[in-house]
């Protein structure tokens, strides 16, 4: 019996998947947003792992979320607010029942809706709908555990492994809904399953029954269409913020003709980076994982000091054991490149969580005058280009670097145009010349970096360490006036990094009357509000700043055009205090958020709004 | 080949130690093992961390890096896994690597990562002058403990192998002529080499070895080691070391109906730890402290694997740059 | 003294590790071990590093403190010097304790800080999702390690013992039973006592335990070690350990004329650490693994010496205060 | 024969002992400034290590020194020039050419001048003097050595042994020319020497050679007279910055009814702190010496969760070691000090130096948003007080406290009046409520504190840690709102330590043209500055910093009255930046130093002048 079925085009989606930590709501994600990518469509995700630990099943603890927003316009954000909620079990609905449109589809397992689990999800009646106020959601009610059940009657497999495949009936529900081809992830099942064709098989009758499903019952009565958005021509892949950043490091190193080494421990939201490095020895990656923090950092230095480009990744708290080390980069001016994926502070604070907070130890969490740069990326794509700037400013310029990237950036994933690698600025390292006679400190004149003299070049022999040196010549030096001039002079070497990094843009009405200023990883949020506002007539602008210290050269004459500017930042006010101490003539209001989430689009028009009507 | 000249792997730096430390003789007897084996200067990376002896670098025509106080393991080990035909010698003292440097130490052991580790033991931290250290004895009164520390000490060698070490070497500064032949034999060892220096701080810890030292009674003292060879000491070559159930003891030849045949044969390869550990643990006065290679077993290194791992990957990959990464996998293309 | 309830020792809060997890069993040997010893709550310092199994504290009805990562031995230290009439129980995994708390680890067994120190080896880094831990098997397969770790592990006795231990103790998480007894032994010994928890973790490295955790062959493939007791194991008891030279070997009892008296007896309170060391290295399948309290030598420990050097001190010097301390000396009136 | 002699008397006299590493110089110098002080003198000293490793005899790199100013007015600095220099041998003399007054006078002992000497001191001739450009000094040749091992003859002692008595016999060449009693030193010696009388004997012996020997010659043709100083009655002893800081921490513990637990690592130039806490087991001190800094403050972390004041004392590198677990204490909020002694940075820098470039580490060296209250000392005796104050604040406000001090503090010494105990204000724990409900992140109204629960008191059995807690009940806490509760209270907290500490003091000039701005250890050059200008005439002023996190409460207000404002730092200009942060509506100029040494009260003046004088 076929129904009229209305499809309905939409210019862009918000949905997120959820359900208990086990039950596959991360590989669902990933499988529509590839789909929807492949066809064309805007994408932009968010994994929302609840904790580090799985928590008991059933519990609110214990639920693993996916967001993804899709459309046929731009897409910065992966959305404030779902359109379409999946929860799995009564936990899923509880932990997300805030983050529902009003108006928005609420689909659940309805098999899992029982009086075991509204106890293990705390609900206090057996009314979920009506506890948490969503009874005027468009709520659907499917039997998923049942219908896949039935689905894979047959097949021999056990009832826990049938239940496996409940996410793919769900993601054909929704592809349905979205009336999205089911083929690509089809053809999925078949690589990754390629050893067990009944697990393969498996899944895709679920999803079919799921699509199938969905098109039948009256509980759906229309579905919507999503138009692919224009885009700019090229090959395209999905790429998330970590596996951006280790590709980008591995770019750099491959452009400068350098060897990669990476030394790093293991942290939350770090570890991806250094787990792909570790599986890309077909590029001669040499990864080590180290023993803590320090060992990470200080193989890395050892690495750079033998000729390698070294680089080391972590998260805050593991920033803040690399401190003293960063020190010795400094002082003995070797390339090394050191990853931040910043999360919830202080101490182990929520490390699962997004957060802006390390950009003061960033900047200052070291003994004496430690001069490095920190730069900071802003997409999980762009995290590719800034992890290649980074290794391009510390061998070019012989420093560390700090690149801030957060556990938004670091766990999100978007399609990526895919850059051609002789597109990218070739990285010269400024190795020291062989015959002529070498000084360890003596200084280029453009940049002010010292060169570089590689272990087992014969008559280059040197020695370096965490001494003051005398400049030049780089013996152990106690002088007084020789310590001045050699902190500034590695001032200096850092300050002239601004000559060659990019000017800071002004996105919005140069006229605006509120600058929205912005950097790392809020740049989505912060664009799609300024879009909006700007939509409905509000004359607004936005700077949002990769490079933080040294500044792009033209920053205050960007900022003191503008009366009145907002610094908006995930945390209590760094980068806004940071621009007082450089820029003190200027008055700076603040945004500040500190929930380990991302800013939502519809606060930040509110609070800009506010600012705006404010005399 | 013909042997380099010692000077050669001199600096031009001044060497700034108090007068009569030993450091001065290890620093000559490093010289002379790598000019005995012509390595050539810009192939050796001598790495420290801070402390008297981590200077060393300093002295060194090579190439060298004074670190940061705990982290000579770590950063040596960056060096020698980054670029493995470097000779990297860690250079590093009782308070730099087993108080601060503890961790790194007994890693870069477990990895055995090729390198040799010169471990200077005056049981005091010299530098900051005259603090005990993780090996100052029980009861030690320094600087920082005015009525006696109340810490056991660690046995570097028993340290070593806990770790899972596969080299150890004990040698005392006084004895350029063992220095230097120890040293040589760690250089040759593949995988790490850990050499305990016993080190005398004139300042701070003078005469702490004087005993074993004694230049009359050191034979008696002293048992020097070699692979291979019976474990006999002693001014008349007439004692030696023999079984006692799972302990050792020392007998007399000639005595008792022992002769030499019934003396134990030192066999620095063999895996098995718990005669090396029992010969690391040997103290006078009842037993004669045991110098020289006492462990070195032949076994894969770190630094090497890393390279053979790499290249297996290589040989079966397509992907052979950055461009073949990035287009690899799903991709689509929007036209 | 009748024994505490269990359900005093436990917390209000939910325990969150993934269904089947190893660490529940030892969360509940632990409940049972402290009220079967009727510790009060209130006595009981429970604290931890970061690790899934470091989250061992919240469950907890004592003083709890989950630490960071790798500190658990140094924040634990400081707690029972600083106040020794604590039973201080520290809770840590293989990278907690043997990776970034390397250093701790090996110093507060070296200091003989009394405490129990329970070890959680599921030789992987579980809350991170599945890296390699410095008690991985060469070339296992991890998230960190695609094509397998280049890297030799440690032994967590082994390394013990090279830090100078004194009571070690190897248990298994599904075993309750011989956990709670050995935690009581471990709580009864003065001085530290370290207990590795064979822990299998479900998620990321289940199964590393079967073969010996075989529900058939366990008898065979585990021995059970008791002071003063035979060294025999087997289905049948029919199976024991002999000396062999410097080495182990296992042997039958009834065959080639060997009886139940040529077995060795085990002597936990030996100080020597030859034979403790060799029982520690036995490996599956030519040995059983060595289970129980393998070691258990009485010594000073530091927390007491600590307080008796301040007594001794106190007892002897006329310094009572601040004020008397200020006015000792060189001191001078201006009129 | 007696010789008429003219005694001539001054108000302040500064002299450098100086000579090779084995001279003795520390002890001559010490002798000297506890007789002084001991007549009634003010004195102020400096001892200053060459570099922490002996240098080969007789070079520039091995000398060390020993200055003190002492006078009969107040003493604030041990002085920029020598008006004496002891020169014991060639390379004390070109280690100290700099540092000698117009007209000073130098002494030598003219047994050392020799070629081989001059060699090992790097002369390019035989004539020293010249070639340092110090003929026009007052230069007198003594032969000490000979003369010592003339007095000493017969005494039947070594050639070694006799010569280590060199410096009594120069010391007694200083009493006789400042007309100081000898009778001090020679109870010292009798005391110190108890056991060997001879070497007692021998020393006083050359100490009266010397003084006499300096009454007879025609060289010193008249001698000084200092008068003692008005200072306050009372009782006094000499104490050097950090046994003034181990002695504070002593008694804040003892105020507050609370163990003392230090946890700490040996480093230069904080390593006598440790020394000082071990040794006072006679006042129950639990003095930890841990394998490294983490272990340092990780220990004492561990202390004060059992209920003992923790505490650790570092510098610089060590500081940057201990940030992640700075972290740990500020979310558990438990009570904790945290000494800074620092030192010339980055990395090693200049381990034996002093320096102000820690501000910023101390301020925000670790992950996360994470206050920690930061003071300073500013004169050796008064890092008493302030170690005091971090205790009393640590334990009543139950937060981590750094106290900055630095190697110039640490290691000069100065006369200081004996205070009472009683007259310390008493320190109150805020135990928690044995019988009550505990619940551990309750806060108390005033201070926003949480209440301390002991191990080992009945009912109050609690957990603690590293993640996010929830308000009130402690339990972790996810909650994305409770986060940011959690953050702000942290910060408030800290901010209202702002209503339990002084305000912020002006000296000088109310109405100055200039106020002068410093913090910490050069306030007793920034105060002889200011009091030499305003007996010039000038219009100054000085507010100097104690309380940098939470600033005092008129910091604006005081500031704000001035129009020009200067900051003087012994960095780059983290103050500066930190106030710039903090009232950007102010200017301020800047006067760095950054050698490894004081400022001069002359090059102050020098610099505050110009600034007053410009436009
Ligand atoms: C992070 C850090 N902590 C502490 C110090 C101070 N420090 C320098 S060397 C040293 C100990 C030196 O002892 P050892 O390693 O035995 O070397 P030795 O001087 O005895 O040769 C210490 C504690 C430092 N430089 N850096
Ligand atoms: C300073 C720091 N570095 C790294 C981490 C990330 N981290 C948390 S737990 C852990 C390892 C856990 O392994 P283990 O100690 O074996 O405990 P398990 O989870 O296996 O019980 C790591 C690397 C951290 N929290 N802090
Ligand atoms: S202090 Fe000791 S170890 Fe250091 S240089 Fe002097 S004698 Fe050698
Ligand atoms: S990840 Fe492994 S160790 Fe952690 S809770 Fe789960 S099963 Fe246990
Ligand atoms: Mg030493
Ligand atoms: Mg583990």
């Amino acid at each position: 019996m076929s129904k009229k079925i209305d499809t309905i085009v939409l210019e862009e989606v918000v949905i997120k998947f959820s359900g208990d930590s086990g039950d596959g709501m991360q590989l669902t994600g990933t499988q529509f947003s590839n789909t929807s990518a492949l066809i064309g469509q805007d994408v932009s995700t968010f994994p929302d792992y609840p904790a580090e630990i799985r928590a008991p099943q059933g519990t609110v603890g214990g639920v693993s979320g996916f967001q993804l927003n899709f459309g046929s316009k731009a897409i910065k954000t992966p959305g404030d607010f779902a359109d379409v909620l999946v929860a799995m079990n009564p936990a899923a609905l509880k932990a997300n029942a805030r983050w529902i449109k009003e108006g928005g589809t609420i689909i659940i397992d309805s098999d899992t809706f029982n009086k075991k689990n509204f106890k293990k999800a705390e609900f206090k009646s057996e009314k979920p709908f009506e506890e948490l106020k969503l009874e005027d959601r468009n709520i659907i009610q499917a039997p998923i555990s049942f219908l896949t059940k039935e689905t894979l009657k047959g097949m021999g497999m056990t009832t826990k492994n049938v239940l496996r495949s409940k996410n793919m009936f769900t993601l054909g529900i929704i592809y349905w809904l979205f009336n999205e081809p089911l083929d690509l992830s089809i053809n999925f099942f078949k690589k990754k399953f390629k050893k067990l064709p009944k697990v393969a098989k498996a899944n895709e009758m679920a999803l079919r029954a799921g699509f199938n499903y969905a098109g039948t019952v009256e509980a759906l009565p229309r579905n919507y269409k999503v138009a692919p958005a224009s885009i700019e021509k090229g090959f395209y892949r999905n790429v998330s913020g970590n596996v951006a950043t280790a590709w980008g490091l591995i770019a750099g190193a491959e452009r400068a003709d350098l060897n990669l080494f990476i030394g790093s421990y293991p942290i939350t939201p770090a570890t991806e980076i250094l787990q792909e490095l570790t599986a890309r020895k077909d590029l001669g990656v040499k990864a080590f994982q180290a023993e803590d923090e320090i060992a990470g950092i200080c193989t890395a230095i050892g690495a750079s000091f033998a000729g390698n480009l070294g680089v080391t990744t972590t998260s805050g708290p593991g920033l803040a054991l690399k401190g003293e080390a960063i020190g010795l980069a400094v002082i003995t001016e070797l390339p090394l490149v050191i990853v931040n994926v910043q999360r919830g502070g202080p101490s182990t604070g929520l490390p699962t969580k997004t957060e802006q907070s390390d950009l003061m130890q960033a900047l200052y969490g070291r003994n004496g005058e430690s001069p490095a740069v920190v730069i900071a990326a802003t997409t999980p794509s762009d995290c590719f280009y800034y992890a290649y700037e980074a290794c391009r400013i510390a061998v070019e310029h012989m420093t560390p670097v700090i690149l801030l990237t957060d556990g938004f950036l670091a766990n999100g994933a978007e399609p990526w145009r895919i850059p051609k690698m002789d597109d990218l600025p070739k990285i010269k390292p400024p190795f020291a010349k062989i015959g002529e006679k070498y000084l360890p400190y003596k200084r280029e004149l453009e940049k002010l970096n010292r060169k570089w003299a590689v272990p087992g070049t014969k008559g280059l022999e040197h020695r370096i360490g965490g001494l003051e040196k005398m400049e030049i010549t780089g013996n152990v030096s106690y002088v007084p006036e020789n310590h001045e001039v050699m902190s500034k002079q590695r001032a200096e070497k850092v300050k002239r990094v601004e000559n060659f990094i990019p000017e800071l843009k002004i996105y919005g009405d140069e006229d605006a009357h509120l600058l929205i200023v912005g950097w790392g990883g809020t740049y989505g949020h912060l664009l799609t509000a300024l879009n909006e506002m700007r939509k409905d007539g509000k004359k607004v602008a936005l700077a949002h700043f990769n490079y933080i210290f040294p500044l792009p050269k033209n920053t205050f004459d960007v900022l003191s055009k503008f009366k009145k500017i907002v610094i908006a930042e995930l945390n209590l006010g760094q980068f806004a205090n940071y621009l007082r101490m450089n820029f003190p003539s200027l008055e700076y209001l603040q945004y500040n958020k500190i929930q380990g989430l991302p800013f939502t689009v519809v606060e930040l028009k509110e609070n800009f709004n506010k600012i705006l009507e404010a005399k | 080949m013909k042997k380099a000249n010692v000077k050669n792997y001199k600096s031009d730096q001044e060497v700034r130690w108090c007068a009569g430390c030993g450091d001065f003789a290890v620093l000559n007897a490093v010289y002379k093992a790598m000019a005995e084996m012509n390595i050539p200067t810009e192939d050796i990376a001598v790495v420290s961390g801070i402390g008297c002896s981590s200077r060393f670098p300093y002295y060194m025509g090579t190439y060298g890096f004074h670190g940061i106080h705990g982290r000579a393991s770590a950063i040596s080990s960056g060096v020698k896994v980054a670029n493995p035909k470097l000779s990297v010698w860690q250079i590093t003292g009782d308070g730099d690597a087993l108080a601060i440097g503890g961790n790194h130490f007994i890693h870069v052991i477990r990895r055995n990562i090729d390198m040799n580790l010169i471990l200077f033991n005056n049981q005091i931290y010299g530098l900051t002058k005259g603090q005990y250290s993780p090996t100052s004895k029980m009861g030690a009164k320094t600087k920082s403990s005015p009525f006696g520390t109340v810490e056991q000490p660690f046995n570097p060698g028993e340290l070593v192998i806990g770790a899972r070490g596969k080299f150890f070497a004990r040698v005392v500064d006084a004895n350029i002529k063992m220095c230097t032949e120890i040293f040589k034999e760690a250089e040759k060892h593949k995988g790490l080499s850990a050499v305990e220096v016993l080190q005398n701080c004139v300042i701070f810890n003078e005469g702490i070895y004087n005993f074993i030292n004694d230049k009359k009674e050191k034979s008696d003292r002293q048992i020097f080691l070699k692979d291979n060879q019976a474990m006999i000491f002693g001014k008349n070559k007439d004692k030696g070391l023999m079984m006692d159930g799972f302990k050792l003891k020392v007998v007399e030849i000639g005595k008792n109906g022992i002769t030499e045949d019934d003396i134990l044969i030192h066999d620095a390869q063999e895996n098995d730890t718990v005669l090396h550990n029992a010969l690391i643990n040997m103290h006078p006065p009842e037993f004669p402290i045991a110098m020289g290679v006492i462990r070195a077993v032949k076994e894969q290194h770190y630094d090497d694997l890393v390279e053979k791992q790499i290249k297996e990957v290589q040989e079966k990959t397509s992907i052979r740059n950055m461009d073949d990464l990035l287009n690899s996998g799903s991709v689509w293309e929007v036209k």
